[in-house]
């Protein structure tokens, strides 16, 4: 566990080390500190990743993955921009949708015994076909009242948001379930021989995954104010980023989603940072992929000089 | 370590009629091997019950199937007289108050010790959520109650020796004050001293009216402790009594006999050294010096965590050494891995105790399994000589009589505990190694198996290898050396001459103070 | 021959009969040519994917370091025959590197594979972009050197007869090679390779390696049967060298599989789509069956061990 | 000047310029390339290189990454933005944010939906109709046709396919035996339609939105008859339409000019200086058929076959003349300066 706070708290510093450095090249390239704009957008353009990447690190908890994120995104996002309404059980349909997407992932992972990886390498392509067949053209719309709501541009609806997130993770964290996500991930096998129900665990796991696919759906239509079947695909491979750098391990028991929510974050200020820097956009990714092994090896390198103080 | 040859009186509750566990007419197979065949049992509350059997008897299927873990093919199973037979799951189990310890440890090593032990029922507060500050007190609490105080609640487990996780494990299965106990092996991985400490709780428990059922290849133990004793063979139980004496358990269990427990040794050592090793440091070892002759089989005691295994794994290259030096046939020699220690021209072999983790290939063949660190002996231009690996193998199954007959080209995973222990060591003898590092090597292996083992330490010897053995049963030790070297903090603190015949003597001075070599 | 095997080989047939009786014509030999053709590049790279996931690790840079190879090459042969074979030499060479440094970071480093895999991927995407300025060639005539053109002519292709000889090399190198029994080891059971003697990191490094050099490898064919390369040439091999992989039979978690069933993935995820189109069911359809084929074979044989 | 990277002088030298910057969403085609080719040029060359700052993004294709691109130049202060939109719909929100920040944002190519903006296209309904009408009528209103689409999900695809499938539906002689996307790209386009080819029936036309050359290669290969190809501009399909390469191709080609990315510069700075009212602008289409080809001008023999051959526009009311080498290399054509006619509003 002392491990698991260094890992964590890794993902807490390379989120500082990203902020101060997008501080630095902000104010020296602008000559002034970043403004209320700029960290409204940033929280606005952030929270769909946020979202996701929570999703993905409780699967990531478990030692799964779930590529179908970016399927449930879209679909998502589809039918929320297609529906026009302003009632409040709309939304919850569309939350409901995710959650059911991703309990069809869990049941197959949890029950079929199929692989994560594979699981949702194919669901992936059955939720966006869904996706294309409810919005086969970009387009639709989502009322304003909502868009205040979640994603007001001019005030800071998007953190209160945030705060829930956060605080709905540490609820969770303190439940029997949250323990049991952890005994899973560390060991699925001598969990389910000392009594951990977890087929029952990863289903709702996965469940909450695609709650989490959905949330962030309905904060992208509410930030791009409308949709477009292909919006979740860019989400598979960031939220792993973003789970990855927040310094969950990939072998699963390890780890926080409050690391995940860091990463995310530290992602989106990466490219602020290469715009702000003046790198040359098409040698951005190149900088992406860098950070992220950085990142990642630091964490490496922290556990193992851990690894070497702890007694054989 | 009482001697009495006969089992403790039957407990005087027995009047109840209730059974704790019943099992009847079960089978179950594995793909093309019968586990069990018609295997009955039946355990009272209030009685310590022992299954014994020879590696692959089934006694770890029976209790996957009493406890849930797997399902019967056939047969009924109850606890406490409610028919769980269809039940699947050890979670229906734990709620009839069956607790169990596998005997692949169950211990979820990323989590810390407190929420390993308090994983089902964790402190509450309001609103039902898990105190997380209270974790670790609780959990003091709980290993205090079991006189363990040395264990830190907040390490995860992980970081735990493998005697500790041992005990947090079975503090974890007594703790949850079940009505039934089932323990696979619990004594495999524990040091006398907690061994000890586990009879106790399992008396305790039996007098407090729970029903306690243990598997265990240690005749001793089960003498000491059990009730009663179920014998099983091939699957099916073939004997219940009260009282049994060891040489007609074996005879139940193998249909085999032998002279006694340990073999006189015939080896004799020669003044050649083979392996000499000085001021060796690195991990838990703080300098040792020792000299290994060929034909001397040398032992390695002490108490459990004193640096054997790190020797073992630096002599073998597996670990890096900090300081000192590795001489073989008086030349200087770095092994700086494995692959290095094999080459013929240092020639050291490495039998590890822990199979599961760093032994067998499960899913491979058998043949694999045992021709992976000779590959490139029988191969040319990297092609593997098919025909030479099949002879080769065949010669050392014979030898060590793997698996009764079994194809070699069958899946590693398929036999049992034991032999799947002699797959790993006919690998070592493969490499015709002229060094050999046994590490526990006995470590949940039968009684006509572990004889089997000791007759081969013997032969080998006597062929002019130098052996270099541990076991986590000091009377092995006492049995089987030349001499016994005893660890202590990392270094040689005595140096027995053997065979020293008494156990005692060599926990004596793992103990002791003050006495150098 | 193991069962996983012929399991993907029926599945291969069957798609191909079902396809047969519902549009004649389909496995008509220049319809299965055809078919076989786009197979072969998915079985290319699925080689590669193969190999890593035999050891239970991932390769997720495929898609740029096929697209950065196929760049070079162009570049570096301006579609000239008498450069063609230095071309191709430079373009395996940047794969062979990048697999290089992918299996450096998994097994020197300890970086996990997706994010070392992953991260690399970005890496290259952004050398690719940034040295060719976008340009996917910017003096070079319009083609790929004629003799790489020519392996795609012929009633059967040279692409196939290449094909054959990956199959030949990855089963030889699997089944009768003390690399490929010390790569199964490794992928089972890593810390008993090791105290085995096994060079657990020279054989993830080498196994890396291999998968960049097929990944460059399918770039180079790419290019031949295109003409030329664009950017994004490589974004849909990724999850489809996976596919393949699994549907071939291969265990994602490690140490177990045949090229063979590979080879039969490739072709039965190609067959799928072809018929598909052929059938003109709409996109929407076309992604939702290829996922459902996908989750039936999975279930067909690609569970893990029950629990029991 | 490096207009591939942003702000490339600051404040103080920057003086009196105006700053215009490009977000395009992708840079995986050669028409892009050739689009920011010709951008960077103009920005090279007077009156740009005194009265501007040019900048250049790219995003991937990723609509966030976009986002976060435009929000940044947002902060920057640029007097105007000139998109290239990843998706119709996804930027609505920054977009809306720009406008209300008094910055001119003009999208071309593939436009943005929010009318807060303004754009410079040419007429892509049109564009996808009169390639269909083109195969209608070469055909006699028999035939079966396949659509090769462009990248789905935006605006430029989204409109082509409207145009041209709303002309094969008026013909009732006409069959779409089939439709797959080519995304704009020869070498994708050649793979996907080998790939459908052994399965469909006779092809009498092929209507395709980006990648034609591609697709004409595929036929040949496959040893089919070579249909009537309604395609874009690229440099390869022309040199099939004249004959350069075989068989001859019977074709119309029209191409979307790169140069919009110019046109869109010259707007955002002319409204900028309220030189220019708040109005988007149409330009034409070039057009150009089989019987209609002239090397150097509509054909390049020795330029590659996906280079795209309508770089410049030409005749007596030219929108704007350019280069080859704006198009090849992005660097100024030699002593020239820019006019870049919007046409009276
Ligand atoms: N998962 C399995 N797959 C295939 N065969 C198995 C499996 N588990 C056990 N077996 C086989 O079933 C038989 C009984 O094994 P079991 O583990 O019950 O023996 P055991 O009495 O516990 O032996 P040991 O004393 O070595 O632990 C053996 O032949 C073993 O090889
Ligand atoms: N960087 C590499 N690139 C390609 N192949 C490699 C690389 N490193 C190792 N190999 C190959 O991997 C295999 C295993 O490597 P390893 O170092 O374990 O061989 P080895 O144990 O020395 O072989 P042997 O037992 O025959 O001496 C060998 O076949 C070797 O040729
Ligand atoms: O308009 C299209 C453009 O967006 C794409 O990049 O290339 C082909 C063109 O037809
Ligand atoms: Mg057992
Ligand atoms: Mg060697």
């Amino acid at each position: 566990m002392r491990e698991a706070l260094r890992r964590v708290s890794l993902g807490y510093l390379v989120l500082a080390a990203t902020a101060v450095a997008y501080l630095v090249v902000y104010s020296s390239r602008l000559g002034r500190f970043p403004t209320s704009f700029d960290y409204l957008s940033i929280l606005n353009t952030t929270l769909p990743l946020v979202f996701v990447a929570i999703g993905q690190s409780l699967v990531v908890l478990t030692g799964g993955i779930d590529l179908s994120v970016g399927g449930i995104v879209s679909l998502c996002v589809a039918v929320t921009a297609s529906t026009v309404s302003t009632s409040a059980l709309w939304l919850v349909a569309v939350l409901a949708l995710g959650a059911a997407c991703g309990a069809v992932n869990g049941l197959i992972v949890a029950y079929g015994r199929i692989a994560p990886i594979l699981t949702t390498l194919a669901t992936l392509s059955v939720f966006t076909g869904l996706a294309l067949r409810v919005l086969p053209v970009p387009g639709g719309s989502i009322p304003p009242q909502v868009r205040h709501v979640l994603t007001n541009p001019a005030t800071p609806t998007g953190l209160i948001w945030l705060g829930l997130a956060v605080a709905g993770w540490l609820v969770l964290r303190r439940t029997r379930f949250g323990m049991r996500v952890y005994a899973i991930g560390s060991d699925e096998a001598s969990a389910r021989a000392v009594g951990v129900p977890a087929a029952a665990v990863k289903l709702k796991v996965y469940a909450l995954a695609g709650l989490c696919a959905a949330l962030a759906a309905v904060f992208y239509v509410s930030t791009t104010t409308s949709g477009d079947a292909n919006a979740g695909a860019p989400f598979i491979l960031t939220s792993i980023a973003s789970v990855v750098v927040g310094g969950v391990a990939f072998t699963g028991g390890r780890g926080s989603a409050l690391g995940a929510v860091a990463g995310a974050v530290a992602l989106t200020l990466v490219i602020d940072i290469l715009f702000f820097a003046g790198i040359d956009p098409l040698y951005q990714s190149l900088f992406q992929g860098l950070f992220l092994v950085v990142a990642v090896l630091l964490g490496t390198v922290a556990a193992l000089a851990a690894r070497r103080r702890r007694p054989a | 370590m009482t001697e009495t040859p006969s089992i403790a009186p039957a407990p005087s509750r027995s009047g109840s009629e209730t059974l704790a566990v019943r099992a009847s007419g079960v089978d179950r197979a594995f793909g093309g091997v019968q586990a069990l065949r018609d295997a009955s049992f039946a355990a009272r509350p209030g009685e310590i019950h022992a299954l014994a059997g020879e590696n692959g008897a089934g006694k770890s299927t029976l209790i996957k199937v009493l406890c849930g873990v797997i399902r019967a093919d056939r047969g009924a199973v109850e606890i406490f007289g409610t028919e769980v037979t269809r039940v699947v799951g050890p979670a229906a189990r734990r709620r009839l108050g069956v607790a169990t310890a596998f005997q692949e440890l169950s211990l979820l090593p990323d989590l810390t010790v407190a929420e390993n032990l308090l994983l089902h029922d964790p402190p509450r507060g309001r609103l039902g959520l898990v105190r997380r500050g209270r974790l670790a007190p609780v959990a003091r609490e709980v290993l205090r109650r079991y006189g363990v105080d040395d264990i830190d609640p907040r390490a995860a487990a992980a970081d735990l020796s493998v005697a500790q996780r041992q005990v947090v494990e079975l503090v974890r299965v007594l703790a949850g004050e079940p009505r039934v106990v089932i323990l696979d092996e619990p004594t495999a991985a524990l040091p006398d001293r907690q061994v000890e400490w586990l009879a106790r709780h399992m008396r305790r428990l039996r007098d407090d009216g729970c029903c306690v059922v243990f598997t265990s290849h240690r005749w001793r133990e089960i003498e000491a402790l059990a009730d009663r004793v179920t014998v099983f063979r091939n699957g099916t139980r073939v004997a219940t009594r009260e009282r049994l004496s060891e040489a007609e358990a074996v005879t139940l269990m193998s249909g085999r006999s032998f002279a006694g427990a340990y073999p006189t040794i015939s080896a004799r050592p020669t003044d050649e050294s083979a392996l000499r090793v000085s001021n060796l440091s690195g991990g838990r070892l703080r300098g040792v010096d020792l000299d290994l002759r060929r034909g001397e089989i040398l032992g390695v005691g002490g108490l459990a965590g004193q640096g054997q295994r790190d020797l073992f794994l630096t002599l073998f290259g597996a670990r890096r050494a900090e300081g000192g030096t590795i001489e073989v046939d008086g030349r200087a020699v770095t092994v700086r891995s494995p692959k290095d220690a094999i080459r013929a021209g240092v020639g050291i072999a490495y039998v590890p105790e822990d199979r599961k983790a760093e032994g067998l290939f499960p899913p491979l063949s058998i043949r694999d399994n045992i021709a992976t660190a000779t590959l490139s002996r029988r191969a040319t231009a990297g092609f593997v000589n098919r025909s030479a690996e099949r002879v080769a193998v065949a010669s050392i199954v014979d030898q060590l009589r793997i698996g009764a007959g079994r194809s070699t080209s069958g899946a590693a995973d398929t036999l049992s505990g034991g032999n799947q222990q002699k797959v790993v060591m006919a690998r070592w003898l493969l490499t015709d190694a002229r060094i050999l590092l046994l590490f526990d090597v006995t470590r949940g292996v039968d009684a006509a198996t572990k004889h089997d083992i000791y007759e081969l330490v013997d032969t080998l010897a006597a062929r002019g290898k130098a052996i270099l053995y541990h076991s986590s049963e000091t009377e092995e030790i006492a049995h089987l050396c030349h001499r016994v070297l005893v660890l202590r903090e990392g270094r040689v603190a005595a140096e027995l001459a053997g065979p020293v015949g008494d156990a005692e003597r060599i926990v004596a001075a793992s103990i002791k103070e003050s006495q150098d070599a | 021959m193991s069962r996983r095997v012929l399991y993907a080989l029926a599945g291969t047939t069957a798609v191909l009969l079902v396809g047969a009786i519902l549009h004649p014509g389909f496995a008509s030999w220049s319809s299965l040519r055809v078919m076989l053709v786009v197979a072969s590049f998915t079985g290319f790279v699925a080689a590669g994917q193969m190999l890593v996931v035999l050891v239970g690790g991932i390769d997720l840079s495929i898609p740029w370091v096929l697209n950065g190879a196929a760049i070079v090459l162009t570049t570096s042969s301006l579609g000239q025959t008498s450069r063609a074979p230095l071309a191709v030499v430079l373009a395996l060479g940047v794969g062979a590197l990048v697999g290089l440094g992918n299996g450096f970071g998994v097994a020197w480093l300890g970086v996990p594979a997706v994010v070392m895999t992953l991260g690399m991927n970005g890496v290259m995407q952004g050398l690719t972009l940034g040295l060719s300025k976008g340009l996917t060639c910017a003096s070079c005539g319009s083609y790929a050197p004629s003799p790489l053109r020519g392996l795609f002519s012929g009633a059967v292709p040279g692409q196939l007869f290449l094909w054959g000889g990956v199959a030949l090399l990855m089963t030889v190198l699997l089944t009768l090679t003390t690399f490929g029994r010390r790569v199964y080891a490794v992928g089972v059971n890593p810390r008993a390779a090791f105290l085995s003697g096994v060079g657990v990191r020279g054989v993830t490094v080498a196994l890396y390696t291999l998968s960049g050099v097929f990944a460059a490898l399918a770039g180079i064919a790419l290019v031949a049967y295109g003409g030329q390369p664009s950017l994004g040439l490589g974004d849909p091999y990724l999850f489809e060298s996976i596919a393949a992989v699994v549907v071939g039979g291969v265990s994602i978690l490690g140490g177990r599989g045949h090229y063979l069933g590979v080879i039969a993935g490739s072709v039965t995820l190609v067959a799928v789509t072809t018929f598909l189109a052929a059938q003109r069911v709409p996109e929407y359809g076309r992604l939702m069956i290829y996922g459902l084929v996908i989750l039936a074979i999975l279930f067909a044989y690609g569970r893990e061990k029950a629990h029991d | 000047s490096d207009a591939g990277s942003p702000a490339a002088t600051d404040d103080a030298a920057g003086g009196g310029k105006i700053k215009i910057a490009l977000s395009n969403s992708f840079i995986g085609n050669q028409w892009r390339v050739e689009m920011e080719n010709v951008y960077k040029a103009a920005c090279a060359m007077p009156p740009y290189v005194d009265e501007v700052e040019c900048s250049v993004f790219n995003a991937g294709n990723d609509v966030s990454t976009q986002s976060r691109q435009i929000s940044n130049l947002i902060s920057q202060g640029v007097d105007a933005i000139v998109v290239n939109a990843a998706s119709t719909s996804g930027l609505n929100g920054v977009v809306q944010q720009a406008c209300d920040r008094g910055i001119v944002v003009v999208s071309f190519d593939n436009v943005v939906d929010n009318t807060c903006g303004l754009t410079v296209n040419t007429d892509q309904v049109k564009f996808g109709q009169q390639l269909a009408q083109f195969i209608v009528d070469e055909l006699g209103g028999q035939g079966n046709v396949v659509m090769v689409t462009g990248v789905a999900g935006t605006g430029a695809d989204n409109d082509r396919n409207k145009g041209a499938k709303e002309v094969f539906a008026a013909h009732p002689g006409i069959k779409v035996v089939a439709t797959y996307t080519g995304m704009w790209d020869s070498a994708t386009a050649q793979r996907a339609t080998s790939g459908q080819l052994a399965n469909l029936p006779k092809v009498d036309g092929v209507w395709v939105s980006g990648g034609t050359d591609g697709v004409i290669k595929a036929f040949a290969a496959a040893n089919r008859p070579m249909p009537v190809v309604g395609g874009e501009a690229e440099n390869g399909f022309r040199k099939y339409m004249a004959g350069l390469l075989t068989p001859k191709v019977n074709g119309m080609s029209i191409g979307q000019p790169p140069f919009l990315s110019v046109i869109s510069l010259e707007l955002a700075r002319a409204v900028v200086k309220g030189e220019h009212p708040k109005e988007s602008v149409t330009i034409p289409f070039p057009v150009a058929t089989s019987d209609h080809m002239v090397p150097g001008e509509t054909v390049f023999p020795d330029l590659p076959d996906s280079f795209f051959a309508d770089f410049t526009d030409s005749g007596p009311n030219a929108t704007v003349v350019l280069c080859q080498e704006a198009a090849t290399d992005g660097t100024p054509c030699p002593g020239k300066t820019l006019d870049v006619k919007l046409g009276t509003p």
